[in-house]
């Protein structure tokens, strides 16, 4: 057991992988001597040599497809892109082969790499270095799409997406890279993919979240407890394939659900949530759905940035409404 | 200020070499290398580009009787696939584009198992014999990084074994191929990058692709060796491309290869040329295709017979019948095949779908 | 007036936005001498000249990135991706420039360009050839998104959007290119964008389409109206941004919603749609929403590619079991 | 077979070159150009790269103080940035990447408007005086594309200007870097190429970034004019871009050219290069940076005395503290700027929002 924070799980978690497994191989720009901008790598290229921790030219295509090579023998890359807002050069090669290539061949070439990405915003970081893009990958048939909240999450599900055999974007949300420490037992259990977690149990209503408004949405539901609304917290962690069952089944118990992110609000994830309760679970609804997300903008540089991320005070807004509601 | 230095030095210097063995009426036009002067050697490519160009013309009726898909021809540059297959050990991997039809089939997949891909059904990338090759690429350029990290993969693991992508002059123009060489180069990948360079991308000819004099010339912008050579010349592609291997296998890294082609078909089946390109100028580039060339090479030096000839096409007829009868022969894919490889294990909702595909023919 | 064909009235549409503003540019793949593979741009090389009608290397990337330079400096460039499936490494440029370059500069750089690309399944074609991703564009702050499903359609929107101060993504669906004659008036007037259309007015349901699938939301609509169910058809044709008040006031008449669209279903326009009436129309509802689309799987090759293709008894299936609820 | 052509001919040959004027002391190594005999000229380059230099120093004490972003310092590079935008005439066309404070300032960009782009503000990159030049990129390399895009709009309109793009030596690794070379080759367009080689992406060195051994030969790739230059030597760079640009105005298409320089800041605030390079190598570099080396040359040439070079430097202080000043002292953004410039009008959704923010401040 180690009380660390986010960013030191998913270090723990690769150095765990980079032990266990030779097949394992991390590359991406700067994760070697330097260790990652964030220093999500730092010390392992010391450790495990430039062979299996390799600093790559500034080539986002390549490092993508690169691991597509790797991984179509056997290797199991854990490319790094930077930050998300780079990740686009790497899409094509994502939705085009990564997500492809099992199908393409009928199972005779796989896929089993992995693609971190720091992202999101609220560090007051430079342009481009602040989105939340993860709808576009949720919606590419093929990959898994994974998200942690918390340094537990980040060590075991990081390690279940290195362990799994398809392709698996993995996004680390920056502002709780260093937001808070957790005990983790680094015994190199992971945690399973496609599965929600319930972080809080509540009868009144469904908070739907995941990555760093996780935190808000907790602190959303402390609040609203003092007012006597019980709120479940569920953070879905895979966005891709996502538990819909677990949301399905809590919004049937409390019949009132919002959906808290913070990408902006047309066509970002929440929209699939909603739509799937919409469908399945209309009957159980006491209330309107209500999303809470950022607005329909590019992320501001950081003198507007808080005007871009949803705060607390609005989820419990929204859940004091849908409470209200008839 | 004559003592003093000039303001300009010179810091590098690259020569850009074309290679070719035959002359366009199969006469050599310099020494031949070893594996050239063996009639067998020769036999076996001229025969897998006669086979190339048999399987070719089989798909492209296919497709146009309703039995094919949109089929991309290699008519013309047999020699490319070939010579670069032929060059290539059992243990190499090839990533190719779309049009080496000639090259996979060497490489020991099913012609069945081609005509099936270009009909449509994926079970024609699921190689019965050959289990390693990546299968067609669609989007071009983006095989180039696959063949760095399969290379990567052969270093990593110590193995003699080298990765060769296969593209067309279009392809060098996406960045992809800029950056997979430039990856390459830097970390000395086991890796051989072959240009067709067919003198088109559809409708778009050679010199509205880019400015470089040659394609080889691309190679210096990693720092990687390049060749040109005639992609017409079976034994220069051959040469060319096993100079490659040999450079890989050492250590030394990636080569660029330029074979220089022509398209004598249609970009696919679903084009038409004429409207973008003279049919003069195609007639004229019949004169150097490379079938007929090493066909007049081994009848003067080899005494190539009528006979033989004869009895290499009957074989060849054979062999193509016989894998278009399979082809048409495989009992459709069940409907569940849509879901089933797209995970190695299903996740709930794909389970939902699958039990109602459950029992349905695709 | 003519009776043209979809892919004819986008030629139509170019040939008139050449003729009107010379700062109009196409250019793309094979888009010169060849009229481009679908010849949506055939004659019009040989009418304005190779300066105007500009074939380009094969370089998405430096397509779109050329077009944003392009439309800096004023020019109206109207770009052609040669299949939807290979827009991906043109994607960097649209979300990271054409998106923000109005917003990142304060309003002293525009770019009023169009990306456009052929889309969608049902023509046999190969691989990457049919895929719908036309919801990674829809989330995308600063674009606006346009699908056509009629050729007067085509020809009205796509004018506006070239005439559009700002970037318009125009996905232009194959399987509807020729599968069908409209009279269109060929007089250079535009359709708003931003405006969904209702092709067929209905009290009982509300079926929200776009692109080709229009098609089958029509012959759906026809069925029905003889078993007595009349069935409101809005077409979408602006995804973003996109005409929620239309949805949403007909939802509120019919109380029921079924949703038709080509793309794979999770994390599909749908979602935001069906999310949209989840929030704002929720009391309107008399029935849960449905969402009729392709399943979450890669396009199949040819042969199981109809396993793929929601159908008209697809939506006549969704439409009936809506009607019956409670 | 000695009568025979060999197997091999060279098709294609390239020299790359390299400019420098002053050596590392200041000590011209061969004859000047004439703009360089100017003493005017001269001191206006060396006015800034001061400047630059000062910004920068200002840059960095204002991030160190909560009072600015995240920033990359350029120090040691101004040379590129100076000798690059004297260069350029008015009318041409900047389309930066990040660290080109220097060359953004001489073409009227305000010291204002950068300190409030790197203060996080977008109103920094609402040019006052300069309108057309393109704002800082921060992906790395896709400015590229957008240079090739302006030169296009430069030659379709017949104007006879130059769009001139910079980046560093980590964005020719990327795709858009070789596209944008290639289309602008095979278009000819008026379009130069500046690659800042300071030995470093990040942590990456220039060795680990390509097996190129110059990076002007990317060129070749494209079939360009390259050249490398003294990225230190002020002179050079002006002189090479000057060429470049000569070029480009008759007609003769775009050039790449590579300026080897060195950063002898960390990569940006944010970074402690520490962690990846040795101390003991940037103090050697130290020698060789360009400031120095201008004032030897016009101490030695041109009289330079003490009293102008502290003249100077007041001037610059001046400026610089003034400019500081009105950064400081600009009033916040309404809160409804994060919705008006999305699009040139409102859509209905957003009309909402901003219905929300009117009034508040940012
Ligand atoms: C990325 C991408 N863009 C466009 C296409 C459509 N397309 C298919 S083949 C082709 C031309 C390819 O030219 P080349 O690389 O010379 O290969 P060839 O067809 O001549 O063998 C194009 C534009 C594609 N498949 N992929
Ligand atoms: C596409 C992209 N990938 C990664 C980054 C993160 N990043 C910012 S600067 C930089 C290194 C750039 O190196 P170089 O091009 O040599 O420019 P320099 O910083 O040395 O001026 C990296 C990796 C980025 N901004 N854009
Ligand atoms: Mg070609
Ligand atoms: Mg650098």
């Amino acid at each position: 057991m180690a009380e660390i924070t986010l960013v030191e799980a998913v270090r723990a978690a690769l150095a765990h992988a980079l032990e266990e497994d030779p097949a394992v191989v991390i590359l991406g720009e700067d994760v070697g001597t330097d260790g990652g901008v964030f220093r999500a790598t730092e010390g392992l290229w010391q450790r495990f040599g430039s062979a299996r921790v390799r600093d790559t030219p500034l080539s986002e295509a390549a490092i993508a497809g690169v691991a597509v090579g790797l991984a179509a023998q056997g290797f199991r890359p854990v490319a790094e892109i930077q930050f998300q807002g780079f990740i686009h050069p790497a899409l094509d090669q994502l939705a085009n082969h990564a997500a492809r290539l099992r199908n393409r061949t009928r199972g005779r070439l796989g896929c089993p790499m992995v693609l971190r990405a720091p992202f999101g915003a609220g560090v007051h970081a430079p342009e481009h270095h602040s989105e939340s893009i993860e709808a576009i990958f949720a919606h590419i048939p093929g990959l898994k799409l994974v998200i942690p909240s918390s340094p537990a999450r980040a060590y075991g599900l990081l390690l279940a997406a290195i362990r799994d055999p398809d392709p698996v974007v993995f996004f680390e949300p920056t502002r709780i890279y260093r937001a808070g420490r957790e005990e983790v037992a680094l015994d190199g259990a992971s945690l399973p993919l496609g599965r929600a977690f319930t972080l809080r149990a509540g009868g009144d209503l469904t908070l739907v979240s995941w990555g760093a408004a996780v935190r808000e949405a907790l602190a959303a539901a402390e609040a609203l407890s003092g007012e006597g609304i019980e709120v479940e917290v569920i953070d879905l962690a895979t966005l891709r394939p996502w538990d819909a069952e677990a949301v399905l089944g809590s919004v049937r118990r409390t019949g009132r659900c919002v959906i808290l992110h913070e990408a902006p609000r047309t066509g970002g994830f929440g929209a699939e949530v909603a739509a799937r309760i919409a469908e399945e679970a209309l009957d159980s609804l006491l209330a309107p759905i209500r999303r809470v997300t950022a607005p329909d903008i590019v992320p501001p540089l950081l003198r507007l940035e808080h005007l871009y991320l949803p705060q607390v005070d609005d989820v419990i807004a929204a859940a004091r409404e849908v409470m209200q509601w008839r | 200020m004559q003592d003093r230095p000039a303001a300009e030095e010179i810091v590098a210097r690259f020569e850009i070499a074309r290679t070719a063995f035959l002359d366009p009426d199969g006469t050599p036009r310099a020494p031949l290398p070893d594996f050239a002067r063996d009639r067998g050697s020769l036999v076996a490519m001229y025969r897998a580009m006669l086979l190339a160009r048999a399987f070719d013309a089989r798909a492209v009726a296919l497709q146009r009787t309703g039995r094919l898909g949109t089929y991309p021809s290699a008519l013309g540059q047999e020699a490319v696939a070939v010579g670069t297959a032929a060059a290539m050990a059992p243990g190499d991997l090839l990533v190719p584009s779309f049009r080496e039809h000639g090259a996979q089939i060497m490489r020991g997949v099913r012609m069945e198992e081609l005509f099936l891909y270009w009909g449509g059904d994926e079970r024609g990338s699921d190689f019965r014999d050959q289990r390693e090759d990546f299968p067609v690429c669609v989007p071009v350029g983006t095989q180039y990084p696959h063949a760095a990290g399969v290379a990567l993969a052969f270093q990593l693991r110590g193995e003699d074994r080298v990765a060769v992508a296969v593209g067309g002059d279009g392809s060098t123009s996406r960045g992809d191929f800029a950056e997979a060489l430039n990856i390459a180069g830097v970390w000395k990948l086991p890796a051989v990058f072959v240009v067709a360079n067919n003198g088109w991308a559809i409708s778009v000819p050679r010199e509205a692709q880019s400015a470089a004099q040659t394609l080889a010339q691309k190679a210096v912008a990693a720092g990687i060796p390049e060749q040109q050579c005639d992609g017409n010349d079976v034994i220069a592609v051959r040469a060319t491309v096993a100079a490659a291997l040999a450079r890989a296998r050492a250590g030394q890294g990636p080569s660029l290869i330029e074979c220089l082609t022509y398209r004598l078909a249609d970009h696919t089946t679903a084009d038409d040329a004429s409207r973008y390109r003279d049919d003069a100028a195609v007639s004229a580039r019949w004169a150097e295709e490379p079938v007929r060339r090493l066909r007049a090479h081994l009848a003067r030096a080899h005494g190539w017979s009528a006979a033989e000839e004869e009895a290499l096409h009957a074989g060849i007829a054979a062999e193509v019948d016989a894998a278009t009868e399979a082809y048409l022969a495989t009992p459709p894919q069940p409907a569940t095949a849509i879901v089933d490889y797209l995970y190695a294990a299903l996740p709930p909702d794909l389970a939902r779908l699958r039990a109602r595909l459950e029992g349905q023919d695709g």
